[in-house]
């Protein structure tokens, strides 16, 4: 079984922050189309200050990283997606507790708390075209794959595949929560914004896992 | 973007260093100009506590004072404050009677809330919650609960902050506060965008000679957009969604809170206001309170809201009661 | 032109209108509602009468009111009342002690109220004149008489109005107003036009990036235009040229009034408001009193105004005494 | 010696308000390079307000013609050129108090009245680039073709020509007074605002007398 080891699970962490910064303006507009054009800087702030604050860890395990990283974005960051990735990555460590490295079962646990953390503290179902429909898809497909046996690698090109396209299938939803809920049926036809930063960390947690796969 | 500041990314920050340096009577907690609470906390009065994103000023933390609130989670701008500092506002604000949180009905600001509550409760301090749900433009009838809070809620300070001030129970407090949300409406109307400083650029565009008649706070989009039309006939229109959902009858006393955006002259207020005096005369009801100016703004935008609560007996002396925070001053005569 | 008006022509009286119907504590003489005054006139009081052109609320209309001014004449936009208005406010006003009047130094203004004082003279009405010139942008010193009077002659009616309210006589009154229009200085900075109703477009125009240090409230050209710099950068600029002409001495007092013009948001005013702190402190002058907020205002033009009033130990006491305008509320602890 | 009756004089002011109709948008814009823009409106209204004063009245006499101009416009535009146009009028009105008919000897004392007013109202001396640099050579005009016997529409006209020069060489000049003052040297240059308005006025007069002489 392949998985990665703490101290290289920490690399992820600068990875995000720079992706996030790349995205800014991506995701300010995105935002801005039915929302208040800030997921962009919230996000990039978000994942700066989970980086370093993880960073600043002397060789930390798991749900320590993912505990620092959440506190750290719930500070940094307290507008709903943030707030929202926050939980995710405190109920995510919670998931991680006995992790001593990260597989693809501890992804599926991990993914699986993130999703169900932010449908109770945001109070979304699926459909209510929310990041939860993307996050949760991305659970399921760890969980499948974990289920099947599959290796991390294939496990986490396929989660970052689902989530892709479970980001197109949010275009056909109409918003039911926060800001955007406001534009109703004008909604429809347009990708989520936070399911858009949920896409992007499955997309990075693959490109991260490619890269840096070792054996045990 | 025309706006006096340094590095965008202080905005917040340096416009409390500005609050704090010119208003004594409020300060900070935990060490976080964030954190803004009363320096004359009242021993034994139940805590009101509000909290959102900067750029609405004198909204939020400009209704912290006497008789009115006692601290302010205050956020960057159009974003909530965290859980965190709305839990030590919420420590120090406690004076063994609960603390209740009154703010709008806003995603961010929900989970941020929630959150700091779920702490305190650890702590043993006892919360309540009232979220301000004003704006008829933001959903339909039945579906209130989805309603965006907006200038409205001043009313909802001024009841809470008074019956709170009158030492009543925190239970109580809430309880009234409830019937003011129950019976406060707001129907807004937007001519240009604001400019968030991070951003640099305006949220979204509108024609020369556009209106939207229902916006957010936040540039959410409202019911119509539609050609600018005269003072009056924006009145009107405002004025029957609101008729159309609050039973007004002959006799009856309502206070009226009419607020500019921050583009607006006061001028344009009070051509606006004649009109609805002469709406509210033409159905016998009687404007028994009006206030004029900026209560909730977002920055530069041009616009204006009308806020009503419908008075009854037990909610007029509260609205009436002399109030004196750094942003409002009410005088009880 | 993106106003909330019906006709153009109609925005004064609509305006005023609004007003009175919004404040029953001030009415109007002479069945004219451009003849603005107190509702409650105090016996044997001097009276002080102001007026000016409209599309500066709360200036000038706005500061009559207790412990304040007595009556104003309300001119159009930009333009002075005429003589028989003010004449009629000083009749209404006068309770036998006298008239002051109060205004800044416009031409037009000055005609009007040279031929209101002498027709007042013919019924017997002593009148004395005080007319605002705080705009250290307008001319050099030595020509003070010659300069424009723009938000600070707020201190002048405060003083002013604290004096009379104290029953002084009119010399009396006279006297100490002009010693707070000699201690009074302002700068401003304007970032955009504002627009006329009657006229429908700016009156002037101003790059993106662009700020006019010392321009006047009516779009007068200041001192030099150059890019628009970063706040406190402006704030030094700005109270460089106060420095350089009032002396304050280490432990001196002073008054600041920060005021918007109309279009700039009040977070921007305290950003601003931070950096004159940290002046004051580096000089060892203390603040012993602050206003910021919308004061003067040129409709919607952005921009905003420094005002420092040079305090002593008469005009202090004054200065702090409680007043209540429907525009102005001013606690006194 | 021509001159006019009082009856025909009441013909000016319905003269003077559409010339200054017409005139609204170029004042507006003249008073706008180095004042507040108002002046196109102002004088409108001033000469509205004046030609509907005199038409309400029964077959006035001169004085009471010009005196009723005079408080129509204090009432109407009372911006520094309606108050001083105001002053004018009611000085002018006083010079003409014995004058049953309009001639040159007439329009001498009523421009000298004129023109002193509003020196005196608006205590400036000539020089000062404002309103006064005109009506002072006007009054001076017809003064000097008094004196000389000149003929009613000879001295209308040489008036009219004074004025068209006089408000020339108020470009030379720099502002000292009203709004244009804080322009100081970018005033120069520029014909003031004001002079305009008495240009107008003498131009309107000289066209007057010529359509409507009558001799006597
Ligand atoms: N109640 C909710 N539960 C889950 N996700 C939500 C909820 N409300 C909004 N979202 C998500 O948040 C995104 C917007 O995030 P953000 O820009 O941070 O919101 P805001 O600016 O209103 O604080 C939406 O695209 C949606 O995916
Ligand atoms: N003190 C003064 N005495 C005589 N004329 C003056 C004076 N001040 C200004 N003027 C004249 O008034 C003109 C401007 O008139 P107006 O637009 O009515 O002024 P404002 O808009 O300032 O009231 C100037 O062009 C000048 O001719
Ligand atoms: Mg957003
Ligand atoms: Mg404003
Ligand atoms: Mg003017
Ligand atoms: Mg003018």
């Amino acid at each position: 079984m392949k998985s990665l080891e703490p101290q290289v699970v920490t690399g992820l962490f600068p990875r995000l922050a720079s992706r996030f910064e790349a995205e800014r303006d991506a995701l300010i507009a995105l935002d801005g189309k039915v929302g208040d054009s800030d997921l962009g800087l919230t996000m990039s702030k978000a994942f700066v200050a989970a980086r370093d604050a993880v960073a600043a860890l002397d060789d930390p395990d798991l749900p320590t990283q993912m505990k620092v990283a959440g506190a750290a974005i719930a500070k940094a960051a307290p507008s709903t997606m943030g707030t929202l990735m926050a939980t995710g990555f405190l109920r995510g460590s919670k998931a991680l507790a006995e992790a001593e490295v990260l597989d693809v079962a501890g992804l599926a646990a991990f993914w699986r708390a993130y999703a169900d953390g932010v449908a109770q503290r945001g109070k979304a179902v699926l459909g209510d075209k929310t990041v939860l429909d993307v996050l949760d898809p991305i659970a399921c497909a760890f969980e499948a794959q974990d289920q099947a046996g599959a290796d991390l690698e294939d496990a986490a090109q396929f989660a970052k595949q689902t989530a892709v396209e479970a980001l197109e299938a949010t275009r056909d939803l109409v918003a039911q929560h926060g800001k955007a809920a406001a534009f109703q049926e004008k909604s429809r036809g347009l990708q989520d914004a936070g399911g858009t930063v949920a896409c992007i960390l499955a997309d990075e947690l693959n490109a991260f896992v490619q890269e840096n796969l070792t054996s045990v | 973007m025309k706006k006096f500041l340094n590095a965008p990314e202080d905005f917040v920050d340096e416009m409390l260093e500005g609050i704090y340096r010119a208003h004594p009577e409020v300060t900070y907690a935990a060490d976080d100009k964030r954190c803004y609470v009363t320096a004359n906390p009242v021993p034994g009065k139940v805590g009101i506590v509000t909290g959102g994103g900067s750029g609405h000023l004198p909204t939020f933390l400009g209704f912290v004072g006497k008789n009115m609130l006692d601290g302010c989670g205050v956020g960057g701008v159009f974003q909530s404050p965290s859980a965190d500092q709305l839990l030590e506002v919420t420590k120090y604000v406690d004076q063994g009677a609960g603390v209740l949180y009154l703010y709008g009905n806003y995603t961010g600001d929900i989970m941020n809330f929630d959150m700091a509550g779920e702490l305190a409760e650890v702590d043993d301090i006892a919360t309540a919650t009232v979220t301000g749900n004003d704006d008829v433009a933001s959903s339909i009838v039945g579906e209130e609960h989805k309603r965006r809070g907006v200038a409205g809620i001043f009313f909802l300070y001024k009841a809470a902050g008074a019956a709170a001030a009158a030492m009543m129970p925190l239970a109580e407090v809430a309880r009234i506060t409830e019937k003011a949300k129950a019976r406060t409406r707001t129907m807004g109307v937007a001519l240009s965008a604001c400019i968030v400083p991070e951003i640099g650029k305006p949220g979204f565009e509108i024609g020369a000679d556009e209106m939207e008649i229902g916006m957010g706070i936040h540039g959410e989009p409202g019911i119509s957009r539609k050609k600018l039309a005269p003072a009056d006939a924006v009145v009107d229109e405002m004025m029957d969604r609101i008729f159309a959902e609050q039973n007004y009858a002959k006799g009856d006393e309502v206070a009226v809170l009419m607020n500019g955006l921050g583009g607006t002259p006061l001028e344009e207020l009070y051509i606006l206001y004649r009109r609805l005096g002469q709406l509210m005369d033409a159905r016998g009801v009687k404007i028994r309170h009006v206030w004029l100016g900026e209560f909730a703004t977002s920055m530069e935008m041009a616009g204006f809201s009308i806020s009503i609560l419908h008075l009854d007996d037990e909610l007029e002396p509260l609205i009436a009661a002399e109030a004196n925070t750094p942003f409002f001053k009410h005088f009880s005569n």
